[in-house]
C-alpha cells in the first residue's frame, strides 16, 4: 500500500476556481495553497486604499456548537463573547465567532494555535458537537467597502449601526455569510464568512464590482503577517 | 435659438457650451443643460411628437417628465422622455409613432375618422366574422404601440444598492428643503430627493414676475448643502412604497433602495389641464411648464400668448410671463370674480382681463402644428357650459393654462394613506397617514409658501417625535382664501377634441359614453376609456376624470373616490430594476478537475455536476454508454460532493430518525447503514438516503442533492418540536464525497488504506471510518450504482487528494471518472426508484413498492397517520420495472411517455434507457395495479405515435437480466 | 373599417346601450344566488339563464365587476395542462372562448398566438414530454419543441439567457391564446342582464343563513335574499366566504403579482413561460409587454406590491431579451390567489346542501371561466357536477384522491 | 411586510426568511378519525386573521413563531417555540 502522509495533503483555497491561475502568485499557507500576491505591492496597496478584497479561507477554523459548548470552550481557555452573535479575540491571534447562542467559530489568524490545540482533542463529549468547517473567507477594507457591501447586503452595516462586536448572519450576493466589522493594523475591514462551494461565486462577485468601483483582488500578504 | 430669451436668474441652461443635434433630420442647437424639448422649443420647432391614438401633433405640455406624447428615438434607445431628458452633442434623434415623420405623419389621418372609434371602439368590432379578426388584429397591433425597440440594444448593468435614514425626504421644493434641515438640525440623518437635477421645486420658477425669492432658495440650498447630516440625491425620483419604508431612489446611476425610518412626503402637486376643444395643440401647455421654459431653460414659450386659468396661478404665469417679454393677449379667467391678490398688477401692465370667461377652443394654425388664435366665450360657471353666442377670436401663437393641481401623492397611497376630498383646496389630502409617514406642502393642501415653509418643519417634527426625539407640535392653519383648484375647469364643445387624457387622447364626451355604457365607476371607466394608464399614469388626467365622473353621476366627488396607486411613479427601466443579476452557484471542490478532463455540465438546484465526459467528438449517449460499461466491467468514480450530509449527534438520535424516517433506527448496529425514507404529512415520498451509525450517539445520514437544504430545514424545525437530546450538523458543504463503484473498485481501494476489505469483514450496507490515501475517511459500502460501491466521505478540501490517489490507484485497472448522467443509467440497472424522478409530487410509497421501508408499528413517523389510511384504499397506479424485446430496434420511447391502452391512458414512463451492459432497453413505468406482475405486457406511446410493447420484469435488472 | 363602427360617427346620441342595468336593491328572494361578479360568477348567470333557462338570479359583486383576479391577470388562456382531467377541462374553455366574442358581440380580442413554456434543464424537457404526450392523447395540440423553432417563432429570445440558463427545448402549444381580460367579465355581464339575471355591484354579502344543513338566505349590506342555492365565485377571498357556512377548505391565499411595460411597436408574437425563471410574458394588442412571475412565497390577503417580485421579474426578462435594459416598466400590480394543494380547482357541491364552490382557481382562473361557468350552471340547475369536474370535487381530499396538476409543479432534478 | 424580526437574529429583510406554514396542533393520530386526519393534513383556516406561523432564518438556521395577521400583513411578536414568554415588538 502506498504510504500518506497527512500533513503533507496540500488543499487548494476553496476560492481557488475563480482566481487568476497564472498572474497571481500562489503559496502555501497553512497546508492550503492560496493567491498571495495579484499584482505589485503598489498597486494592491493602491487598490486596498480604494477597495480590497483578499481571500483567507487559508486560516485554521474550529467549529463547535452544542448546550455544552460554551463550557467546553471556556475549559480550553477560549474566550467567549458573552453575547449571542458577537465575536472577541482571544490571545491576540484568534477570532472567536458566537454564531447565534451554542455555536462557534473559532479562526486562528496566522501564528495563531487554538484551532489545532482544540482539533487535537477528539474525545467526544456530551451535548458538545464537532462542526466542521470549509469556509470560504474574506477581507474586504477600504474606503470604498461600504459602498461595495451595500449593493450585496441589505443591512445597515456603518459603524453607528453595526458595534465594534457585532456579528451579524444575513445573507451577502443571495446566499448566507457570516459577516463582522473589525480593525486590523489599524484600519477598519469587513470579514465575510460562507460556505467554501460558494467561494468562487462570491469572489467573481466581489471582485467584479471591487473593480468597478476601483479597487481589486489584494494578496493575503498586504493583511496577515504572522 | 429664436425663444431663447437673455439669461435668466438661476437658468440650467450653460451658455458657454454650444450643443448639436439632430431632430427628423433638421439640425438643432442648443446649450449644455437643456432639455429636447427646450432646445427645439427655444428654435421654434413645436410640433415635437405625435399622439397615441389619433396622431395629433403635440408639443410641450408640463415639461415635468409627463409629455409622453413627446417620445423619441436616438436610434439605440427608445422612448426617450424629450421633456426632461438632457439633450446631448451629436444626438440623432427622431420621434417615435409617427410614419414618416412628425411634420406629416402619414398616420394623421386617423385623427379625421375619429367619430368612427369611440371610447372601447375595439370591442365593438372586428370581431364578426371571426376569421377577419387576425387581419384586423395586426393592423390595431401595428397602429398602437410607441417606439420602435432596438433589439441590438446592449444590457445594462446598472447598480442597486442599500442605504438606510433616520428621514427619508420626498421632493426638494421650499417645503421639503426647510423639513430636511429642521429635521437634520435636530441631528437626525436625512436623505432628500429630488427627480430635478437642481433643487428648489417650484420657488425656482414660480415667481410671479419677481426673481427676489430666489435668494431666499439660494438660503435654503445653502443651509441644506451646510448640514453634514443631509444626504441630497438631485436627478433621482422615488419610484414606489414598499412595505416598511423601503423606497427605491432611481437614478441614472441605478437604483438606490433606501430603508428609512420615516418619510416626508413634499412631492408638491402636479398642474392640471383646464379642457377645451384643441388644448393639445402644439403652444397650448400649462402655465407652469411656460414658466419652467422660462427660467429653467431662459426660452420663450411663445410671443403673443393667451393666459386662461380657473385659480390665480395664471395671474402670476402670466407675470412671469411678462417678465420675460412675452405679450399677453389677454387673461381669460374662467371663474365668476377674478383674482383679488393679483388683478392690480396685471391691470398696471395693462392685460386685458377677461373674468368669467373661456377659452371654447384653440384655433389651430393652417398647417395644425399651432395656435393661431382662439375663441373666447363667456363661461357659465354654475353650468360648466361656454355661452357660444357672445363668443369672440382672440389672435395668438400661445396658450398657458392654469386650472388646479392634483397632489402628487403617489407614495402616499401607496403607503396606505387615508385620503379625504378638502373643497377648501378642491383636492384629496392626507386624512389618515401611515405609522411614520408624513406629508407636508402641496401634497397636503398646503399652498401658500409662507405656510407651506411651515408645514415643512412641523412634518420634520412630527418625524423627529415619531423617532423618539423631542420637538415642538406646531399645528399648521389649512389653507384659507380662493381655492388653488378650479371645482370643474371643463368647456364642454359639441365637435369635442377638449382632451382630458394625452396620452390616451380621451376627450369628455368619451367619458359621457363611457357612463352611458355603464362603466360608471371610476375603476370601470379606467379600464373601458384607459384614462391615466399611459405612460403618464394619470399624471394630469386622473382627477379630471374624477370631476367628470361625479359631474356625470351627480355626486360629489369624494364619492367617486380615486383609482388605486401602483408603482412606478415614473415609468422605471428594466435594467435598472433587473440590476446586476446575481446567479450563485456552488463547486465542489473537485470542478477544476472535472473541467480539465471535458465534463458537461449540469445544474441541480444551485449546484454544478459534472453529467458526463464525453471523448472528442463522443456523443451523449456514447459518452454515458461508455462509462457505465466501465463502472460494470472494471469499475468507475463520480463525484458526489454535492450530496446531502448531516450528522445526527446525542443520546437521543435513533430516535428522531425514526420519528422522521419511515424505518428503524434504534436497534441498528453501530457500523451499519440503514435506508431512509422521508415522507410528509400526506404520505407523499419526499426524499430518501442512507443513515450510517457511526456511534451510539452519532448516525451521518447522506441524502439527495436537490432537497438536502430543505430535508436540513424539516428536521431542524421538527427538533424545535420534539426537543430531543440531539444536535444536528450540516456537513453538506464542509464533506465532499466520491463514490467508487465496479468490480474492481474493491482492489483499487485496498492500494489506499489498512482497512481490511473484505467482504466478510466489511460487507454491504456497512459503514467504516479508517484512513484512505492519508486522509481520514467514512467509507459506506452501498449498492446504489453496482454492488460493488464505495462511497468516500471525507472533508471537502481533502477530496481532491483523495480523487487523485484513486485515480492514480485506478489507472491500471481502467478506473473510469463517470457523471451524474451516467449514474442515472447506472441506478436504472441496479432497479433503485429515484424520488422526484420516478415519483412525483403526489407518489406514496406503496405505489413505487417501498412497503419493505415502512415500520408501521413505530409509535409515530411523519406520514405514518395518512399511511393507515392510504393503505385501506385500492392502489391507483404501481412503479414497475420493465423492459423492451430483445434485440428492440424500434423507436425508442422516452421518460414521460404514456403507457396506454387504447383511450385509456394507464401509465407513464419515469425513466428509460438503453443499457449497452445488458444489451436491453430498461426502464420504470407507473401502470394501472391490473398490469403490475412480472410477465405482464404493456403499450407505450412513443413520441411519434407508435405502440412499443414493455414487459413487467423483476428488478434489479442487472439480477433479472445477467443473473449477476 | 368595419361597417359596424359607422353608426358610431353617423349618430348624434352614443348609440350604445349599457351594458347592464343599474338595479337598487335585491329583491326578497332568488332562485340562485352568485356571490363575487368577476368572470366566473357573470358566466355562470349567463349559463344559468341560457343552457337552462333559470333567470330568477342576482350576481351579487362587493366592488364593481371584473374588479377582481379576472381584471387582474396576465390574460393568458391555454390547454396544455399535465392530468387528462384538467385537460379536458382547460380544453373545453379554449374551445368556448374561440367563439366567445362573436356569442357575446363583444371583441373581446381573442388572439391566438401560439405558447411555449421554455425548459432549461433534463427534468423541465421530461416535464415539457409529460404534459405534450397527455396533451396529445386527449386531442390537444401541444408538442416538444428544439430551440431551432423557439428562434424561429421568437427570433430576439437569446436561447442561452444570457449564458445563465440555456434553453434545451419547450412545449409548444399552438391554441395558447391572450384575450382581454375585462371584456370577458363585461360580456358575460351583458349577456346575463339581457338573458334577466341581476348584477349587484357594491354589495357585499355579510353572512349566509344555513339550516340544517341547507342554505336559506343570504345576509347583505343591501338587506337580506331569501335563496335555496348559492354560488360562492370569489377566487381570492373564498375563506371567506366558507368560513361564513364553517366549511373548511384547502385554501390559502397568496399573492400573484404582474406588471406592465410601456407600449412598444409589436415584436413579439407569441407568449412565453419560463418556469425556471419564474416568468411569463407577452404582448399586448396595446404594445405593452405584460408580465407575470411566481406566487408570492407566503400567506396575506392584500395586492401590495413588492419590489423583491418586480426585480427578480426584470433580472430574468433581461437574460431572455437583454436588449430590454431600456424598455421601462410603468406599473405592477397584484392579485390574490386561492391555492390548493394539488393546484386545480375545487368546483361543484359541498356538504352544505344548495351551496356550490368555484373556488381554488390559484392562477389559472381566467382560462376557465367560460366553462367554470357553464360546469357550474349545470351544476346547480341539476344539483350535481356533471363528469368534467369530477376530479374537482371538494371531497377529494378527505378521499386522499388529489389531482395530479401538482406533479408538474414538483417533478424535478 | 417586508421586514421581520428573528428572535434571535434581529430585524431582517423578509428575503432572508423561509415561510414554513401556519403552526397548528395536529390531532391525537392514535384517537383521531381518518376524517379528521384528512382534514388536519390539507384543510387551513385560510381566512384573514391572526395566526401563528413557522418562519425559518436562513443564514442563522433558526425557525421561530410569528404572530402575524394575514389581511394587514403586521407581525405582533415573534418568538421561539416554547419560549414564547420572551416577546419581541417587530421592528420597524
Amino acid at each position: 500500500m502506498q504510504q500518506y502522509d497527512v500533513k503533507s495533503i496540500i488543499q487548494t483555497s476553496p476560492v481557488a476556481h475563480a482566481q487568476p491561475r497564472e498572474s497571481a502568485k500562489w503559496e502555501v499557507v497553512n497546508g492550503m495553497n492560496t493567491a498571495v500576491e495579484f499584482a505589485s505591492a503598489t498597486i494592491e496597496n493602491a487598490r486596498k486604499k480604494v477597495l480590497g478584497v483578499a481571500d483567507v479561507s487559508c486560516l485554521a477554523r474550529y467549529g463547535v456548537k452544542g448546550p455544552n459548548a460554551t463550557q467546553w470552550l471556556l475549559e480550553r481557555g477560549i474566550a467567549i463573547p458573552t453575547t449571542p452573535n458577537s465575536w472577541t479575540i482571544c490571545e491576540q491571534k484568534t477570532l472567536v465567532l458566537r454564531l447565534g447562542s451554542s455555536e462557534f467559530l473559532i479562526e486562528d489568524q496566522l501564528g495563531g494555535s487554538a484551532c489545532s490545540r482544540l482539533a487535537s482533542d477528539t474525545t467526544r463529549v456530551a451535548s458538545v458537537f464537532k462542526v466542521p468547517r470549509a469556509d470560504a473567507a474574506f477581507i474586504v477594507s477600504g474606503s470604498e467597502a461600504l459602498n461595495l457591501l451595500s449593493e450585496l447586503c441589505s443591512l445597515d452595516l456603518r459603524e453607528k449601526s453595526l458595534a465594534a462586536k457585532d456579528l451579524i448572519m444575513t445573507q451577502v450576493a443571495g446566499i448566507s455569510a457570516t459577516l463582522i466589522r473589525q480593525t486590523l493594523n489599524g484600519e477598519p475591514v469587513y470579514r465575510i464568512w460562507c460556505d467554501g462551494t460558494y467561494g468562487p461565486y462570491m469572489w467573481e462577485v466581489l471582485i467584479e464590482i471591487a473593480t468597478e468601483l476601483g479597487g481589486g483582488a489584494v494578496g493575503l500578504a498586504q493583511y496577515q503577517s504572522s | 435659438m429664436m425663444f431663447r430669451t437673455p439669461k435668466q436668474v438661476g437658468e440650467w441652461v450653460n451658455r458657454t457650451k454650444k450643443i448639436n443635434f439632430t431632430f427628423e433630420g433638421e439640425e438643432f442647437s442648443a446649450f449644455e443643460g437643456d432639455t429636447i424639448s427646450s432646445a427645439l422649443w427655444a428654435a421654434g420647432q413645436k410640433v415635437l411628437g405625435r399622439s397615441f391614438k389619433y396622431h395629433r401633433a403635440r408639443g410641450v405640455l408640463s415639461l415635468a417628465n409627463h409629455d409622453v406624447n413627446v417620445l423619441v428615438t436616438d436610434g439605440i434607445d427608445t422612448n426617450i422622455r424629450a421633456d426632461v431628458v438632457e439633450v446631448k452633442n451629436g444626438m440623432v434623434l427622431t420621434a417615435v409613432n409617427t410614419s414618416g415623420g412628425v411634420k406629416k405623419d402619414k398616420n394623421s389621418y386617423i385623427d379625421s375618422i375619429s367619430p368612427l372609434l369611440p371610447v372601447g371602439f375595439y370591442y365593438k368590432a372586428f370581431h364578426t366574422p371571426r376569421r377577419l379578426f387576425p387581419f384586423w388584429e395586426n393592423v390595431i397591433r401595428k397602429a398602437a404601440g410607441l417606439g420602435v425597440v432596438n433589439f441590438d440594444y446592449p444590457r445594462i448593468l446598472k447598480r442597486k444598492t442599500h442605504s438606510h435614514c433616520d428621514v427619508l425626504v420626498i421632493g426638494a421644493g421650499p417645503t421639503g428643503l426647510t423639513a430636511a434641515c429642521t429635521a437634520a438640525e435636530a441631528g437626525l440623518e436625512v436623505t432628500i430627493v429630488d427627480e430635478n437635477l437642481q433643487l428648489g421645486g417650484s420657488l425656482g420658477y414660480n415667481r410671479a414676475g419677481d426673481t427676489s425669492v430666489m435668494s431666499r432658495l439660494d438660503n435654503l440650498i445653502s443651509k441644506v448643502i451646510s448640514l453634514p447630516n443631509i444626504k441630497v440625491m438631485s436627478g433621482s425620483y422615488a419610484a414606489g412604497y414598499y412595505p416598511d419604508h423601503l423606497i427605491p431612489i432611481v437614478s441614472e446611476a441605478g437604483i438606490n433602495k433606501v430603508r428609512a425610518k420615516s418619510v416626508i412626503v413634499a412631492s408638491g402637486a402636479f398642474e392640471q389641464p383646464p379642457v377645451f376643444r384643441y388644448n393639445d395643440l402644439p403652444g397650448v401647455m400649462l402655465g407652469s411648464a411656460a414658466q419652467r421654459l422660462l427660467y429653467r431653460y431662459a426660452v420663450k414659450p411663445f410671443n403673443n400668448g393667451i393666459v386662461v386659468t380657473a385659480n390665480d396661478y395664471g395671474y402670476r404665469v402670466a407675470l412671469d410671463l411678462l417678465q420675460a417679454g412675452t405679450k399677453i393677449v389677454a387673461l381669460v379667467d374662467m371663474r365668476q370674480t377674478g383674482s383679488i391678490v393679483y388683478a392690480a398688477a396685471l391691470a398696471k401692465r395693462g392685460i386685458k382681463v377677461y373674468i368669467g370667461h373661456c377659452v371654447y377652443e384653440a384655433i389651430a394654425s393652417s398647417d395644425k402644428s399651432g395656435v393661431r388664435g382662439a375663441v373666447i366665450c363667456p363661461y357659465d360657471e354654475k353650468q360648466s357650459v361656454a355661452l357660444t353666442d357672445k363668443q369672440f377670436t382672440l389672435e395668438c401663437d400661445g396658450i398657458a393654462m392654469s386650472a388646479g393641481w392634483a397632489p402628487a401623492g403617489a407614495l402616499l397611497y401607496q403607503a396606505g394613506t387615508g385620503m379625504q376630498f378638502d373643497y377648501g383646496v378642491e383636492q384629496f389630502v392626507p386624512s389618515r397617514l401611515p405609522n411614520g409617514m408624513f406629508a407636508a406642502g402641496k401634497v397636503n393642501g398646503i399652498f401658500e409658501l409662507e405656510q407651506r415653509l411651515r408645514d415643512g418643519v412641523r412634518a420634520a417634527n412630527d418625524a423627529i417625535r415619531h423617532l423618539g426625539g423631542q420637538a415642538p407640535q406646531n399645528d399648521v392653519e389649512k389653507h384659507v382664501g380662493i381655492s388653488p383648484s378650479h371645482a370643474y375647469p371643463m368647456v364642454p364643445h359639441p365637435k369635442g377634441k377638449n382632451f382630458v387624457d394625452f396620452d390616451e387622447d380621451i376627450q369628455i364626451k368619451d367619458f359621457v359614453n363611457a357612463a352611458k355604457e355603464g362603466f360608471d365607476n371610476i375603476e370601470l371607466m379606467k379600464r373601458f376609456t384607459t384614462v391615466g394608464m399611459g405612460p403618464s399614469q394619470g399624471k394630469h388626467s386622473n382627477m379630471n376624470a374624477i370631476r367628470i365622473l361625479a359631474k356625470i353621476r351627480g355626486l360629489p366627488v369624494e364619492k367617486i373616490g380615486t383609482t388605486t396607486s401602483r408603482p412606478f411613479f415614473h415609468p422605471t427601466p428594466i435594467g435598472h430594476l433587473g440590476g446586476r443579476g446575481f446567479h450563485s452557484h456552488r463547486l465542489t471542490s473537485l470542478h477544476d478537475w472535472h473541467q480539465a478532463n471535458d465534463a458537461v455540465f449540469t445544474d441541480i438546484g444551485a449546484w454544478k455536476r459534472a453529467a458526463y465526459y464525453p471523448a472528442a467528438g463522443q456523443s451523449k449517449e456514447d459518452a454515458i454508454q461508455t462509462e457505465a460499461f466501465a463502472v460494470r466491467k472494471t469499475a468507475g468514480i463520480i463525484d458526489g460532493s454535492s450530496f446531502g450530509k448531516i450528522e445526527i449527534h446525542g443520546p437521543d438520535a435513533a430516535l428522531f430518525l425514526e420519528r422522521f424516517f419511515t424505518g428503524v433506527y434504534t436497534d441498528q448496529k453501530v457500523g451499519s447503514c440503514r435506508y431512509v425514507m422521508l415522507l410528509d404529512e400526506t404520505g407523499v415520498v419526499i426524499d430518501d438516503g442512507i443513515a450510517s451509525r457511526l456511534a451510539d450517539d452519532l448516525f451521518y445520514l447522506s441524502i439527495g442533492t436537490s432537497n438536502a437544504a430543505a430535508v436540513y430545514r424539516e428536521m431542524q424545525r421538527s427538533q424545535q418540536m420534539w426537543q430531543l437530546n440531539i444536535g444536528l450538523v450540516n456537513v453538506t458543504g464542509a464533506f465532499g464525497a466520491i463514490n467508487i463503484a465496479g468490480p474492481a473498485a474493491r482492489e483499487i481501494l485496498s492500494t489506499l488504506t489498512d482497512l481490511d476489505l473484505s467482504y466478510g469483514s466489511f460487507p454491504m450496507s456497512s459503514v467504516r471510518e479508517s484512513q484512505v490515501a492519508g486522509v481520514e475517511t467514512r467509507m459506506i459500502r452501498v449498492a446504489f450504482v453496482a454492488d460493488n460501491g464505495y462511497e468516500l466521505h471525507a472533508p471537502m478540501g481533502q477530496i481532491p487528494h483523495l480523487w487523485n490517489a484513486l485515480i492514480e490507484a485506478g489507472k491500471k485497472h481502467a478506473l473510469c471518472p463517470f457523471g451524474s448522467d451516467t449514474q442515472r443509467l447506472l441506478r436504472l440497472e441496479m432497479g433503485h426508484a429515484m424520488p422526484g424522478v420516478d415519483t412525483d409530487g403526489l407518489t406514496n410509497p406503496f405505489e413505487i413498492g417501498a412497503d419493505w421501508a415502512i415500520k408501521m408499528d413505530k409509535p409515530y413517523f411523519i406520514g405514518q397517520r395518512s399511511l393507515t389510511i392510504l393503505a385501506k384504499r385500492p392502489l391507483r397506479k404501481q412503479l414497475v420495472p420493465f423492459v423492451l424485446a430483445e434485440n428492440y430496434k424500434g423507436e425508442m420511447p422516452m421518460d414521460c411517455n404514456l403507457v396506454v391502452d387504447g383511450r385509456d391512458i394507464l401509465g407513464r414512463v419515469t425513466s428509460i434507457s438503453y443499457s449497452k451492459y445488458l444489451d436491453r432497453c430498461i426502464g420504470f413505468a407507473y401502470v394501472t395495479p391490473a398490469r403490475k406482475e412480472v410477465g405482464s405486457v404493456f403499450q407505450i406511446r412513443a413520441d411519434s405515435g407508435s405502440l412499443v410493447a414493455a414487459t413487467v420484469v423483476k428488478s434489479p435488472f442487472i439480477k433479472t437480466l445477467k443473473g449477476a | 373599417m368595419p361597417l359596424r363602427l359607422l353608426k358610431f360617427a353617423l349618430s348624434k346620441e352614443h348609440p350604445a346601450p349599457r351594458f347592464f342595468k343599474s338595479h337598487e336593491t335585491p329583491k326578497k328572494s332568488y332562485d340562485v344566488v352568485i356571490i363575487g361578479g368577476g368572470g366566473h360568477g357573470l358566466a355562470a348567470a349567463y349559463y344559468l339563464a341560457k343552457d337552462h333557462g333559470i333567470t330568477n338570479v342576482c350576481v351579487l359583486e362587493k366592488g364593481y365587476i371584473g374588479g377582481g383576479n379576472t381584471g387582474r391577470n396576465t390574460t393568458i388562456v391555454r390547454s396544455n395542462y399535465l392530468t387528462p382531467e384538467g385537460v379536458n377541462f382547460y380544453d373545453a374553455s379554449v374551445k368556448i372562448y374561440e367563439g366567445l366574442s362573436e356569442e357575446l358581440d363583444l371583441n373581446l380580442f381573442y388572439s391566438t398566438r401560439g405558447h411555449f413554456t421554455l425548459a432549461h434543464t433534463e427534468s423541465a424537457m421530461r416535464t415539457m414530454r409529460w404534459r405534450a404526450e397527455v396533451n396529445k392523447h386527449v386531442g390537444v395540440e401541444s408538442r416538444v419543441v428544439g430551440p431551432d423553432e423557439i428562434a424561429k417563432a421568437c427570433p430576439q429570445l437569446d436561447l442561452s439567457c444570457s449564458g445563465q440558463a440555456p434553453i434545451l427545448g419547450a412545449l409548444f402549444h399552438a391554441p395558447g391564446s391572450v384575450a382581454r381580460h375585462d371584456g370577458v367579465a363585461w360580456g358575460y355581464a351583458r349577456g346575463a342582464d339581457r338573458l334577466g339575471a341581476e348584477i349587484y355591484q357594491n354589495t357585499e354579502v355579510l353572512g349566509i343563513d344555513v339550516k340544517n344543513g341547507k342554505v336559506c338566505g343570504v345576509k347583505t349590506n343591501k338587506g337580506y335574499i331569501e335563496t335555496k342555492q348559492v354560488l360562492s365565485a370569489v377566487a381570492g377571498f373564498t375563506p371567506r366566504i366558507t368560513e361564513m357556512v364553517d366549511l373548511e377548505t384547502p385554501i390559502v391565499i397568496h399573492p400573484l403579482q404582474a406588471c406592465v411595460t410601456e407600449p412598444m411597436k409589436p415584436w413579439l408574437d407569441t407568449i412565453l413561460v419560463s418556469g425556471s425563471l419564474h416568468v411569463y410574458v407577452s404582448q399586448s394588442s396595446r404594445g405593452e409587454l405584460v408580465m407575470g412571475s411566481s406566487l408570492d412565497p407566503y400567506e396575506v390577503h392584500s395586492t401590495r406590491s413588492t419590489l423583491d417580485f418586480v426585480e427578480g421579474l426584470t433580472s430574468h426578462m433581461l437574460d431572455m431579451f437583454p436588449f430590454l435594459s431600456n424598455v421601462k416598466v410603468v406599473r405592477q400590480w397584484a392579485g390574490m390567489a386561492d391555492m390548493t394543494p394539488d393546484f386545480a380547482p375545487i368546483m361543484g357541491k359541498t356538504p352544505i346542501e344548495g351551496f356550490y364552490l368555484d373556488a381554488g382557481w390559484g392562477t389559472w382562473g381566467f382560462k376557465a371561466t367560460p366553462i367554470s361557468g357553464k360546469t357550474m350552471a349545470q351544476t346547480i340547475a341539476n344539483d350535481s357536477a356533471p363528469d368534467l369536474i369530477h376530479s374537482f370535487r371538494l371531497s377529494r381530499f378527505e378521499d386522499y384522491e388529489l389531482t395530479g396538476e401538482k406533479g408538474a409543479a414538483s417533478v424535478g432534478h | 411586510m417586508k421586514l421581520l424580526t428573528c428572535p434571535m437574529n434581529g430585524t431582517r429583510p423578509l428575503s432572508e426568511f423561509v415561510f414554513g406554514g401556519e403552526y397548528r396542533q395536529a390531532p391525537d393520530q392514535d384517537t383521531c378519525t381518518d376524517a379528521q386526519w384528512a382534514a388536519f393534513v390539507h384543510n387551513r383556516s385560510g381566512a384573514p386573521g391572526d395566526k401563528k406561523e413557522w418562519w425559518y432564518h436562513s443564514p442563522s438556521g433558526t425557525w421561530f413563531i410569528a404572530e402575524r395577521n394575514t389581511l394587514t400583513d403586521k407581525v405582533t411578536r415573534t418568538y421561539l417555540l416554547g419560549q414564547n414568554n420572551t416577546t419581541q415588538e417587530e421592528g420597524k
